[in-house]
């Protein structure tokens, strides 16, 4: 692989991708405490970074196939606020038109294919988008990600070996937010490190310090690069922390205030910010004002969302079947 | 545990369903060394589960008698059939109905199949708890009833309960019970609540229980459209209506012969599952019920039951999704209307 | 492929079951690009499929078409729904039924709702083809037929031939279909032979078939069972008793106003099929008959099926554990003579 | 581990235990062929010394958990002739009754605790054995065998990840035979080696040659003592060929006549029976009397289970569900 630079220009647009993911975080947050929002939600405080910095290298056309926790992974691959947050709020104008919810997020204009409810479950699938990608040569990358808990099950395995074998453009994505629900890592994962699962699959595997912008991003070029030629499937575990509970209600008491301390001081939030800053690319008012921008976005959309209608009843018996070809 | 009502010496104590569900674990692992239990952050370090219904047991009883596992659906099934094959009555979770088709092949070709296959030489005392239930906005990988494909597998059980009591004494039927054993919770009901069961009362399996007696029509189902069916059946008492309510409690194998015995006796009959209706248990419900009284029956019996969709998130779509109580009555009423023309 | 016999001009061209599949599968390939294959052992190098169905088609259509997959069911389904969304049109292979339990996530959770939790954005055009049935001595894991479970799960379809003309039409049917299918192949039937049928012709699903006109008893089913009553049926017509023979081909979602019309016709019906009775298919035909017909019915609708018992390896007991023959027609005889007693 | 010592009287006993499974194996190929018996029948034939030489390691007590190609498992645990042919001819007198079949042969007085026709299947059930012998501390060691493609499959991964960190007594015996039914093992499987993916599950993982007597009773003697003294699970991937075919009837026309030479001319039977007269620990004639009266009990095991009767009709009632408790 040629090492490409990590120049502040690149770390300026990783650090904007996470920062609209984490105000967007932020706000729904507030929405939900304040009952303004009554949604299942999956917080992805703490892993904007690391879907920031691989979403830069992945084009409209390439594929995602996210989680629940989805909505860092989502945003960072381009989808659009509105339908995002309308359907949030469960109505027609929704990316899904209400049907789907936070937990089946669809958005095939810009790629997001499919987000799961069940763990593990979007590896199988990654790999036939990816696929499809392969026979028709379309150059697409698929990204699938998931979380450590997820590295524990059989579609896990079943996925990996056949994107081994097939050499298939897909990359695997394991954000390592060393919680999956209340358990902790190590009482449920027994390797040290994820990563090194890719040695039973043939494939090239890497951990990266998910919370470092520079070295995320250059995993995910080699990976993005790799599969773009052909060369087959990566696994990329990229460590992290969850900031806020499972879901949202979650206080996230299983967690020694230690450990959460400890974490909390290697946020990737300020720690980018502030490399931004050092790396003499934005001034703080560059930033406030971007900030200022994404704000309005998001109240834009949120208004959107709000002033949409519910779904008609009728929906109830659409989209079950389709016409016959 | 937190949930217990204070009780006085005359009220009855009343427990919600996540207490029973608490208590049957609790005291069948009191009473039975062998009963042990595995499943997702079941243990107290991890809270005792998303649903707090093992909260306390690690920490009394051990740990190793109480495992949280890894999120691999396929191996807590098959450690459970495996400890089981060794004399243990295991309890496994499956956090939320709609993961049980991760380890289908481990519950119906092996679990529901070896003591036959063995020719009776093994058997799989398992129970595999597991929580479903529309109604919470949680969409369409969470929401799911699958009981019917259960109930089709010769072999398995399938048990749900319409009263904390129940839960209590269902749950215990289960553990105790020598064959694999699914016990579904409700997600919507856990907090509702009713008289405390008496402690180690255990409800024996395979008997359905009639809820409510009554002369005119009988509801037939299980889980929580029976709690619908009891309201109705009170408020149609001031119309001079008198509806019988049987709770198969267990749905299968199914009591077929106290299912009969009240529909030849009211004539008349709506079954009524959440389900989404077609090729769900209401059907077999049917089937026997116009079987074994073909020309005794006052109406067709009616299906009331959840439409053939996806469940929907948008709340709206929903709440149409979902069978309603009102459906209950509109199908009694017109079962009641169809006889008094004939 | 070499089971074509030999044609005149007069006779017409008899296939088998399994070289109706294969022509299906060859013809859906020749016909569209997006065509794609995958499963255990399917392609030539590997014998072209453990029945010879995929014998040829790597070799004529190339390797990335049709491609042997490892030992991973989870991983075959998984794939087959990624490729379909992004425009193909899978045809994945589960060696036999029993296997699918283990990829019951990829197809409940995902493919059959897929189309409805994206609001029509995304849907998932594939074909499972399995195989099953009792009969050939393999025992309690080896020949589960589990259609039941696919037909109560909303965004599926559920399909079986009872010809080999049309398994062929059927399995075009399903694969030029946009929803998933679940195409499942008799294992006992597989060497019998009927008419050919006409290249490229494709049934579409969601219709019933009335086989043969009756007017005395309505035999409602599918798959094998079809072929026992078509027998029966010509048998009895030396007894002046004329059977309509319905075959509902797609299973789920079912045709029921064909199911309905025909035994208003006839005022009897007896549904069969090869699975356990309780809570299997059949319960749901008659659930939807008496729904429609009370009142109209000169018999109860009766069942036959297989026992509520796991599949057993002695040819004793496997016998005993079947359907047969001889089951249909003493339900319809005994059909018959109920309506003649009233 | 300590080192013990592969005398010839060792070897003599592993040859002994393979050699029965031989001696069986090939008459039951002779009834298939004559029609004498109508079974569904998957042969071990290479595969003998491999199950012997762990089989001698094992107690009548210790749990075994194997699939439909068992028959050299379920011989090598010691399940005595009588019941298993019977069950092979669905006789009442048969191990399970005639109910289960040659694919669910079960004896749980030797330890033949669960055969399955699932692949992969068996590994989750023998991790719930090997719990309830944790909790018990009954001492006793559960081997589960299975086959080279079920390496691939789900149940697999997460049956290993949970043994690994529960350190259960567990010994995963994968049997390499280099095809599952039609299908390479290379088209299948994306890792050079079976056992190196017990790195996945920080779990000791040997790959042996299954065909060398000594390698496969020195591999398999560090993983009972490994389990028996609670310091959890090991992989053995066992190397070796599938000489007949997946099942009987199967021509195995998809391996090239080469491949097949080359592993014949390895065969682990004539290669361990010279052994055994190299080392001296028995004669031509030894060994001959020997066959001769293995040969003696296949017969009167078969007579036993022709001259059985069927199960009743009525068993089909029976056995599917039991008494409440
Ligand atoms: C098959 C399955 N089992 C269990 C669950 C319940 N569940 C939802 S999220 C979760 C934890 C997942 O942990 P991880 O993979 O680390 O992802 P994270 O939530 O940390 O992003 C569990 C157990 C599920 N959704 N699917
Ligand atoms: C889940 C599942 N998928 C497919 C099959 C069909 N099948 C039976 S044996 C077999 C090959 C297994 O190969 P391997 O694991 O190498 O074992 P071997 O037969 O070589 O001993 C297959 C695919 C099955 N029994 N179970
Ligand atoms: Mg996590
Ligand atoms: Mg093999």
């Amino acid at each position: 692989m040629s090492t490409p630079t990590f120049t502040p220009q690149v770390l300026l647009e990783v650090w904007r991708k996470a920062r609209q993911i984490n105000l967007i975080d932020e706000k729904f947050r507030g929405l939900l405490r304040s009952g303004r929002l009554a949604a299942v939600y999956y917080s992805p405080r703490g892993q904007e970074i690391l879907a920031a910095a691989m979403g830069v290298h992945l084009q409209p056309t390439d594929y995602l196939v996210t989680t629940y926790r989805g909505i860092h992974d989502q945003l960072a691959k381009g989808i659009p606020l509105k339908p995002l947050f309308a359907e949030y709020y469960a109505k027609a104008t929704g990316a899904c038109k209400g049907k789907g919810g936070p937990m089946h997020i669809t958005h095939p204009e810009t790629g997001v294919m499919v987000t799961t409810g069940i763990v593990g479950s979007g590896l199988p699938i990654a790999n036939g988008l990816a696929w499809a990608s392969q026979l028709k040569k379309d150059g697409r990358v698929t990204l699938v990600t998931f979380g450590d808990g997820a590295s524990n099950i059989g579609a896990f395995h079943e996925a990996l070996n056949m994107a081994g074998l097939w050499k298939l453009p897909v990359i695997f994505l394991c954000q390592n937010n060393l919680y999956g629900e209340s358990s902790k890592y190590e009482k449920c994962t027994s390797v040290d490190h994820i990563g090194e699962r890719a040695a039973s699959y043939k494939m090239p595997g890497v951990t990266v310090d998910g919370n470092d912008a520079e070295a995320m991003w250059r995993a995910s070029a080699d990976a993005v690069a790799r599969a773009r030629a052909g060369e087959g499937p990566t696994l990329i575990e990229a460590k992290t922390f969850r900031f806020m509970g499972h879901y949202f209600g979650d206080p996230g008491a299983y967690i020694p205030k230690e450990e959460y301390e400890a974490h909390l001081a290697k946020d990737p939030m300020p720690k980018t910010r502030a490399a931004v800053l050092a790396s003499g690319i934005a001034t703080e008012a560059d930033l406030e004002k971007y900030d200022a921008e994404v704000n309005a976005k998001i109240e834009e959309a949120l208004q959107f969302a709000a002033d949409s209608p519910f779904p008609d009843v009728g929906e109830i018996d659409i989209d079950v079947y389709g016409a016959a070809a | 545990m937190s949930a217990t009502a204070t009780t006085t010496e005359a009220k009855p104590e009343m427990i919600t369903f996540t207490e029973a569900f608490s208590r049957a674990l609790h005291d069948a692992m009191e009473m039975d060394p062998t009963v042990i239990m595995l499943g997702e952050d079941i243990a107290d370090e991890e809270g005792g589960g998303i649903f707090k219904v093992t909260k306390g047991l690690s920490t009394k009883f051990g740990g190793e008698r109480v495992r949280t596992t890894p999120i691999s659906e396929q191996a807590i099934v098959g450690a459970a059939i495996g400890a089981s094959l060794a004399g243990m009555r295991p309890v496994a979770e499956i956090m939320l109905m709609n993961f049980i088709t991760v380890p289908m092949d481990q519950i119906v070709n092996h679990a529901a199949k070896l003591r036959f296959m063995s020719g009776g030489q093994t058997h799989v005392p398992i129970t595999i708890r597991t929580r479903t239930g529309a109604g919470a906005g949680t969409g369409g990988q969470h929401s799911d009833m699958l009981e019917a494909w259960f109930a089709h597998v010769a072999g398995m059980k399938v048990v749900t309960p319409s009263t904390p009591a129940d839960a209590y004494g269902l749950l215990l039927g289960c553990i105790f019970d020598n064959d694999p054993c699914l016990f579904i919770e409700d997600q919507l009901t856990r907090t509702q609540t009713g008289p405390a069961p008496v402690k180690g009362e255990i409800i024996k399996l395979g008997k359905a229980h009639i809820a409510r007696e009554g002369t005119d029509v009988s509801i037939v189902g299980y889980g929580r459209p029976i709690r619908d069916a009891m309201a109705l059946a009170e408020k149609l008492t001031g119309e001079g209506i008198s509806v019988e309510v049987v709770d198969l409690r267990t749905v299968s194998p199914m009591d077929t012969e106290t299912v009969i015995k009240s529909v030849a006796k009211t004539g008349r009959a709506v079954v009524v599952h959440e389900a989404p209706r077609s090729f769900g248990c209401g059907a077999e419900i049917v089937a026997r019920i116009q079987e074994a009284l073909y020309g005794q029956l006052k109406a067709p019996v009616l299906r009331v039951a959840s439409r053939d969709v996806t469940v929907p998130f948008s709340r709206v779509l929903e709440a149409e999704y979902l069978y309603k109580g009102a459906d209950i009555e509109a199908a009694v009423r017109r079962t009641l209307d169809t006889g008094s023309r004939k």
